[in-house]
């Protein structure tokens, strides 16, 4: 009999979920043990904890890693190469773990996990307000230009009313479904070189300073945006998929929820980046290594992703799991909250990790110079040149 | 009469050198145990502290390498850690001050006042026992700019509320304020526990004295005889308020555009979020440099004035 | 005339701690009404403190048995008490020592002390880690209680208040035949009631609620103390699960304010000194 | 009209009654001295006086005026404390200024650094300062007027104490043993200055003492208190020489008076070691139980002869200008206190039997309560009787 | 051998000398009064033999050991201290108690609960408890056992002070003022209780006090210190009728005794109202200073008459069982006090003429360095002279 020790962040989020996964994989494999490690509040207190416990006796045999941060994991060599196991493993392909889901966890075209819960950034909006500024709740915008328009209209209702919450603060990620729906980038493509202040950088900078300028968006902190949205008080907020579940929770019946996805500066070329995290195998013994290998499988695929989806909002990262009706393809049609994010998964790229020792530290940048637009201490092009100049100091110079 | 000597004395040994002697072996013994525990759980990590201040250690990697003084010359024009220096400055500045006097102040009024004092006690007390990762989240509602009762309390009187943790103008106030909160009730104990040892008979004497008001009592004895406690009070202050973290990082995380960047916020930034230890050891040698020539003027300053035998 | 002035300064003073204290609750007044919340109902336009349905029940049940409350509250009980007892125990003597004895090294202590004070566990907290980890003493109550057995907060207070307690009496007890250690035991802890009492609030206050250090070297969950309980109802997305997590709150600040209201009386209750003349 | 006036003052300590009903009337500028076993309760009479306790009843007024709902800082009453109660933090110079500092300065004017500013400020420190070193030059400290009161004797704190209190110009002085810890030189000296001051400021004084030749030396008036009762107050004449009640013959007086058990006889005399004394009223009857009262300095010790009473020596005291000599009764056993000069004390020693002889004219009678039973006077004779009482 | 030595003990507190080379010895079984102004440097010379405070020069030997080097606690010594220091939480009993309880029980017996649980504890926590009831009563404060500090008297509290000292047997007994808070009679029969401890425990005891009836009538020997020097060591009589130093004669003696200025005169001799002394060394030379010292007892009062010095009463105070008389010297203008007893002094006010007559016998001849004269015994003579000295 084999025990895995299983480290996961975010237990307020994932803590039934993870229950309910390793309590149905034990019966299934009567002879592998799952115990979990103290959790850890978030993906960044959970990295830290991995990293301080690597080569110690305390580091648990499996944990999550937030999607933005397999990157820095594997130049600490800390996941275990999965390359071989999947190389082994006929029928990838068959339990619903497609190329492009693989592609979420891997750096560099080595595999360091699997992706486990993914999310993409949608619109949520106040159906009440919309319909009081005059819009149609059942006709939601579609461009920038109509949510800003609206936002402006629900802005003037009074009331202390906000027009918008857009989810800038803590990581570059509502940045970049900004920037990837413009279809930019955020560095070259050989990664030498800046390439988020360019024309579509721009053009989503403008964007969040439109969002300040026209519809009077606040300076919310992460929680006091998500509070005064969930409070019916401001009309559009965009941010993670994997937040619906709480909002619905919180809002209750208190005003029309509702969601749709995310309008994009080019419809066309326009991606957007994933969020979540991915199961990463730590163990290096050989034994553990195949049951460590059976339960990522496990919980990445689609009885796992059934059991993530209706909890938390997250999309399916497992394409058997969301056309199956034996796991979720109900699901979709009794809860039309969730197919916001449904809809919008052909367009999910990975989440991009810059490279280098600075990397965490580039995503900070970022968000400052974001602020300062909020702030409206700088024009988009400032923030956007100030953040290039020092991201370009940041970066591994090559 | 024989036994009488008036004589200027025979100044052999001196028995006094020996009784010393003995005195400080005991004061010895006495701290010793405190004096291991220190050496273990303080000084031996502030050496490491110190030692990997000069290397370029990043948490995940197994190695590291000794660079010298290159950790301390990139401090000099990080400019982000000269800002929290100054917003943890300005924090000091006025958590400080502010929670001392209100405390003393309230210690008083709860122990003049014969009615409630346990419940007076334990209302400003709570705060300290308070879990912040929970009240984190209640003070992020209540200084809600739009749907939080502090400035909904604003608006009452007619004044337009400030966006009190989303604004860089008043990010430092807001968590000025809770820093406020969160210490007075410390402070309050340790006066309330300075209060009694100050001997009833002072009271009386300054009374028939002619000490009228309040106020008069409290120039000629409370405020003297609580030198000691004040002293101690006001270093504790300084030092927790220097040490202002937990609210930072739970409410603005040095937010919006470092606006609340404090000094151990921006120690555990680099050392845990962007895994550069050596570095942060840098800045933690330096934060407590500051720190030590700090506290060590205004210890010495003020207990010159507070000990009176 | 001046029963009314003292009616009036009663008043006055009465107002004013009451509308202090009312500011100082505010906070868990908040939280109070919270734990009686379903999650639609806390955060609403409007300031009502009063919830629209009951929700105590579910709340506590939930912080009740998403957790192993019982067995948080335990290892918290524990490790507090263990602390406390030896910070005393090792404090009280150097303290002692170093407010009444005349030794060369006492300066040199009190530098350690003020070291001490300003070191922020933060900072030491990684080789603390790495020693502890060396020493396979992680995930133990070793580990959660060694590093505070040594409080200098604790000798800093306490050193201050045996300051002022008069020369004459620790004379006396020595000529009564007492040692060094039967002036502590005797003299100087009755006579310090009050200041040892604040420091076990704080103490028990600190180490009860801390998060950073127990979340550091404790992964095994039999080990956990009441704040790694608090994890399970945060989630970093669209916020925590309020209602339960402000029932666990209390539930878990409970004993804290209890402790509190029987200690309080013995901190203010002092002993005046007035066994001495002059 | 009495300057000074107490009625019925009560006071219990957790239920038991330490003051039972004290009143006491003081003209202006009377100076009485308050005596009393130690714990009876002198110390509290005058707290409640200066409003540092509460009465549980009775009524205070100073200059006919009722001042028992007034503070104690609106009293304007001075006090030496039993316990100095000195600031430790201020100097004795700073400690004596206190009073003056506080009654002569207005707020504004105390203020640290912006007092000094005040006109006419600069001047009233400096009357203060002068009168501060002037009152501690009478008390022979003006030499220690820079330490705090931890680096002083104990003799220095309550000179520091008094000096607090003699500063100023109150309504009334209260002193509790402000003398105790002087020498004996110190203390006349001292004793001279609270005389003089007292004569000066002519306000009514009351001043607790453990030392008789202090009441009877300085006061006016003595007041005797004896478990919570004022027994007698007096001049001290009238005290010692005339007490009411056997308690105050017992506490006044050094050596202690000497008490013999006695009877009633016919015709309503007493008689001791062949004196006789008649009372003068004839309220008891013969045969009642009475003790007979006399002073030490009133016995006579003949080394033979006949008469008076038959007694051995037990020990004989030197106290430099005088000799007490102790003896024990042979007829009753009680001991006789007898105080003689040091030329008649000469070659006395223990052991030695001698013949006591009272001096009839002075013996006191107090019958079983313990009143004083007067005695006629002239009626005192003395028969040639066999020597016992 | 000497029970308690001290040699050349020297001490000053920050550069002013305040001890300067005191060395005494005592007998075993010693009792010695320890008199001095106040700040002389009592208490101190009390805290350094007690190992309180460290002396800066000097030996300190008991039973010949030196013990210097001990600590405070080894050195076996009882102490009465001046401001008391009772332990404010606990009762007077567990005050008292105290040292029995360090001393009897063990380490082990003394532990809270397990304590009592050890064989034969109970019996020594019995005993000691009658001991510390025993005391008690013998200082009448059986009644206040259960009190705290805080809620006795002055008086009460000192006493339990003492209790704490007498109720164990030291090396040493030290007293500092141990009855100045107590009324007379309390203080004459603690006095007592005192003396019988010693005579009991028979070890040497320092005892400092202010009150010279104590000083002269308890001790063996008394020892007088002035300004850091111990003047005279020697048994009461000695020092009241014999004082080698002028200090010694001034500080003891209670009214202090008159000084009058004078002059050698031919053949060696001095001249006070009449009176004659022959000198009995010749080291002073005719003309040569000095001062003749007079016991207020040993001056007689005449309200007429010839002889004597002229003089007029200032002021008569009455003490009770004596009468003192001011007055001054119509000569010289100097104040001469006269003790007469309340017979002698009947009628006598201020404003009165009045001679003064000195018992020749008694006069004491100090020279101009203080050093006592002595004077040849027998050679007094009494010449009519007019009526100044
Ligand atoms: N800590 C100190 N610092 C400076 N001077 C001191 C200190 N303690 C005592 N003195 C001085 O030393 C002298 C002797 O003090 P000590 O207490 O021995 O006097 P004492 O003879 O006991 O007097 P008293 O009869 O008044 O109690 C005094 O003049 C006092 O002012
Ligand atoms: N706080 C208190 N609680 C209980 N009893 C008290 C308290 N204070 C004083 N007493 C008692 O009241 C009585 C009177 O005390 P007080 O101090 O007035 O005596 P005193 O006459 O001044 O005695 P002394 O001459 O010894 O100073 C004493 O028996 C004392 O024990
Ligand atoms: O929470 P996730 O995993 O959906 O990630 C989204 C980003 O963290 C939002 O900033
Ligand atoms: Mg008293
Ligand atoms: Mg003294």
């Amino acid at each position: 009999e084999t025990t895995l020790t299983v480290h996961y962040p975010m237990p307020g989020f994932f803590k039934d979920v993870m229950d309910t996964i390793s309590k149905k994989f034990m019966e299934e494999n009567p002879d592998i043990k799952i115990q979990f490690a103290n959790p850890s509040a978030t993906y960044e207190e959970g990295i830290q904890t991995i990293m301080r416990q690597v080569g110690t006796p305390e580091m648990p045999d499996l944990t999550f890693i937030g999607l933005n941060r397999l990157r820095m994991a594997n130049e600490r060599d800390i996941p275990v190469d999965m390359g071989p196991l999947i190389a082994k493993d006929k029928s990838m392909a068959e339990q619903g773990f497609s190329d492009t889901i693989l592609k979420l966890a891997q750096v560099n075209g080595k595999q360091v996990g699997l992706a486990f819960a993914t999310s993409n950034p949608i619109m949520y909006y106040n159906a009440d307000l919309v319909k009081a500024a005059g819009g149609n709740p059942d006709n939601p915008p579609k461009s920038w230009d109509e949510v800003i328009e609206l936002g402006a209209k629900i802005k003037a209702l009074g009331n202390s009313v906000d027009s918008i919450d857009f989810r800038w603060q803590g990581d570059d990620w509502m940045f970049s479904a900004l920037l990837f729906g413009a279809g930019g980038k955020m560095l070259s493509e050989d990664e030498s070189s800046v390439a988020f202040n360019g024309l579509e950088g721009q053009k989503a900078m403008t964007i969040i300073d439109r969002m300040v300028k026209e519809a009077g968006m606040p300076v919310f902190t992460k929680a006091a945006g998500e509070q005064a949205f969930v409070a019916g008080k401001v009309g559009f907020a965009f941010q993670t998929t994997g937040a619906l579940r709480n909002t619905i929770k919180n809002v209750g019946g208190k005003f029309d929820l509702r969601t749709a996805e995310i309008p994009l500066i080019d419809p066309v070329k326009g991606k957007l980046p994933t969020g979540g995290n991915a199961v990463v195998i730590l163990t290096h013994d050989a034994a553990k290594r195949d049951a460590a290998w059976k339960f990522a499988k496990f919980a990445a695929g689609p009885y796992g992703a059934s059991v993530v989806v209706p909890g938390t909002g997250y999309v399916p990262n497992n394409e058997l799991a969301a056309k199956s009706p034996e796991y979720l393809g109900d699901f979709y049609k009794q809860n039309p909250l969730f197919q916001a994010g449904l809809k919008q998964m052909p367009r999910m790229i990975p989440w991009y990790a810059f490279p280098g020792a600075n990397g965490v530290r580039v995503t900070q940048t970022i968000v400052d110079n974001t602020s300062r637009v909020v702030d409206q201490s700088a024009t988009p092009h400032e923030a956007l040149d100030d953040a290039a100049d020092e991201v370009k100091r940041l970066l591994p110079r090559s | 009469m024989a036994d009488i000597a008036a004589s200027s004395g025979v100044i052999g040994r001196t028995p006094s050198r020996t009784a010393e002697r003995h005195e400080a072996r005991t004061a010895w013994l006495l701290c010793l145990p405190a004096i291991v525990l220190v050496f273990l759980f303080i000084l031996l990590p502030v050496a490491a502290v110190i030692a990997l201040g000069f290397s370029d250690f990043e948490l995940g990697y197994a190695g590291f390498k000794f660079v010298g003084f290159e950790n301390y010359a990139e401090l000099l024009t990080d400019r982000t850690f000269q800002r929290s220096l100054w917003n943890t400055m300005v924090y000091t500045a006025i958590v400080t001050p502010v929670s001392i006097f209100m405390a003393l102040g309230l210690a008083m009024l709860i122990e003049t006042e014969g009615i409630g004092r346990s419940f007076f006690r334990t209302a400003y007390f709570l705060p300290v026992a308070s879990l912040l990762v929970a009240m984190a989240t209640v003070w992020q509602y209540l200084f809600h700019p739009t749907i939080g009762p502090v400035n909904a309390m604003l608006s009452q009187i007619g004044i337009q509320g400030p966006n009190w943790l989303g604004a860089s103008s008043t990010v430092l106030y807001g968590l000025s304020i809770i820093g406020i909160w969160q210490s007075v009730g410390f402070n309050l104990v340790l006066f309330l526990a300075g209060l009694t040892a100050i001997p009833r008979e002072l009271y009386a004497a300054a009374e028939v004295d002619g000490a009228r008001s309040g106020w008069d009592r409290f120039r000629l004895v409370t405020w003297p005889m609580l030198g000691p406690t004040t002293l101690f009070v006001t270093t504790i202050s300084i030092i927790n308020s220097v040490k202002v973290f937990e609210t930072v990082k739970t409410l603005t995380e040095g937010g919006p555009n470092k606006a609340s960047e404090v000094l151990l916020f921006t120690i555990y930034q680099e050392g845990f979020v962007y895994l550069r230890v050596g570095y942060a050891s840098a800045m933690t040698v330096v934060f407590l440099a500051i720190l030590v020539v700090l506290m060590f003027l205004q210890y010495r300053i003020q207990d010159r004035q507070v000990h009176y035998t | 005339m001046s029963a009314n002035t003292l009616l009036l300064a009663r008043i006055v003073r009465l107002s004013i701690l009451s509308l202090g204290a009312l500011v100082f609750l505010a906070p868990y007044i908040f939280m109070v009404s919270t734990a009686g919340k379903a999650q639609s109902d806390i955060f609403t336009s409007s300031l009502s403190l009063v919830p629209q349905q009951w929700f105590h029940v579910q709340n506590f049940t939930k912080a009740l048995s998403r957790v192993s409350m019982g067995n948080l509250l335990f290892n918290g009980v524990i490790v507090c008490l263990l602390i406390l007892v030896i910070q005393v125990i090792i404090a009280v003597p150097c303290a002692y020592a170093m407010a009444k004895l005349k030794f060369r090294a006492a300066r040199a202590m009190m530098v350690l002390v003020m070291l001490g004070l300003l070191v922020p566990i933060h900072a030491t907290a990684l080789p603390l880690y790495v020693a502890f980890d060396k020493v396979g003493g992680l995930n133990s109550y070793f580990a959660l209680v060694a590093p505070f057995t040594i409080s200098v907060f604790g000798i800093f207070l306490f050193l201050q208040f045996f300051r002022s307690i008069p020369d004459d009496l620790i004379h006396a007890a020595r000529l009564d035949g007492m040692t060094e250690v039967g002036i502590i035991a005797r003299v100087i802890v009755p006579n310090a009631w009050p200041a040892i009492t604040a420091f076990a609030i704080f103490s028990v206050v600190a180490h009860w609620n801390d998060l950073y250090w127990p979340l550091i070297v404790i992964s095994n969950q039999a080990y956990a103390t009441p704040p790694l309980g608090l994890l399970y109802f945060r989630a970093a997305e669209a916020g925590d699960d309020y209602g339960a997590l402000m029932a666990a709150t209390l539930i878990i600040t409970f004993p804290l304010v209890a402790a509190f209201l029987l200690a309080q009386k013995r901190f203010v209750e002092g002993i005046t000194m007035t066994g001495l003349k002059g | 009209m009495s300057a000074l006036s107490l009625r019925g003052i009560h006071k219990s300590f957790g239920g038991n009654p330490i003051l039972k009903g004290v009143s006491l009337d003081a003209e202006p500028g009377e100076f009485i001295a308050l005596v009393g076993p130690s714990g009876c309760g002198k110390s509290t009479l005058l707290r409640i006086l200066a409003g540092l306790e509460t009465a549980d009843g009775g009524e205070i007024k100073i200059a006919n005026r009722d001042i028992s709902t007034l503070k104690a800082a609106e009293r304007n009453i001075a006090m030496v404390f039993q316990s100095y109660a000195l600031y430790p933090h201020l100097t004795a110079a700073q400690n004596i200024a206190v009073p003056l500092v506080m009654r002569r300065l207005t707020r504004a004017e105390r203020l640290p650094v912006i007092g000094s500013l005040i006109p006419g400020q600069r001047k009233t420190v400096a009357d203060i300062k002068r009168d501060v070193r002037s009152m501690a030059a009478s008390l022979k400290i003006d030499h220690l007027l820079d330490r705090k009161p931890g680096q002083m004797s104990g003799g220095q704190r309550q000179r520091v104490a008094l000096g607090r209190a003699m500063v100023r110009q109150p309504a009334v002085f209260l002193m509790d043993e402000p003398l105790s810890n002087l020498d004996a030189n110190l203390r006349v000296h001292a004793r001279g200055e609270i005389v003089e001051l007292h004569r000066r400021a002519g306000v009514p004084t009351l001043y607790v003492t453990h030392d008789q030749a202090e009441a009877l030396s300085m006061a006016d008036r003595v007041a005797v208190m004896i478990g919570g009762a004022l027994l007698q107050l007096s001049p001290p004449r009238v005290i010692y020489d005339d007490p009411q009640h056997i308690e105050v013959a017992k506490f006044i007086g050094q050596p202690r008076i000497n008490l013999l058990p006695s009877q009633i006889e016919a015709d309503s005399t007493v008689a001791v070691g062949g004196v006789r004394s008649a009372l003068s009223n004839r309220t008891l009857s013969t045969g009642a139980a009475v003790t007979l009262g006399i002073r030490p300095e009133f016995v006579r010790i003949a080394r033979g002869g006949d008469g008076g009473l038959k007694a051995r020596i037990e020990r004989v005291e030197f106290l430099g200008s005088e000799i007490i000599v102790y003896s024990r009764l042979d007829a009753i056993g009680e001991t006789m206190i007898a105080k003689v000069s040091p030329v008649e004390g000469t070659g006395l020693a223990a052991g030695m039997p001698i013949r006591l002889h009272v001096a009839g004219e002075h013996i006191l009678v107090f019958g079983a309560d313990g009143a004083r039973q007067p005695v006629m006077p002239q009626t005192t004779s003395v028969a040639r009787e066999t020597a016992h009482g």
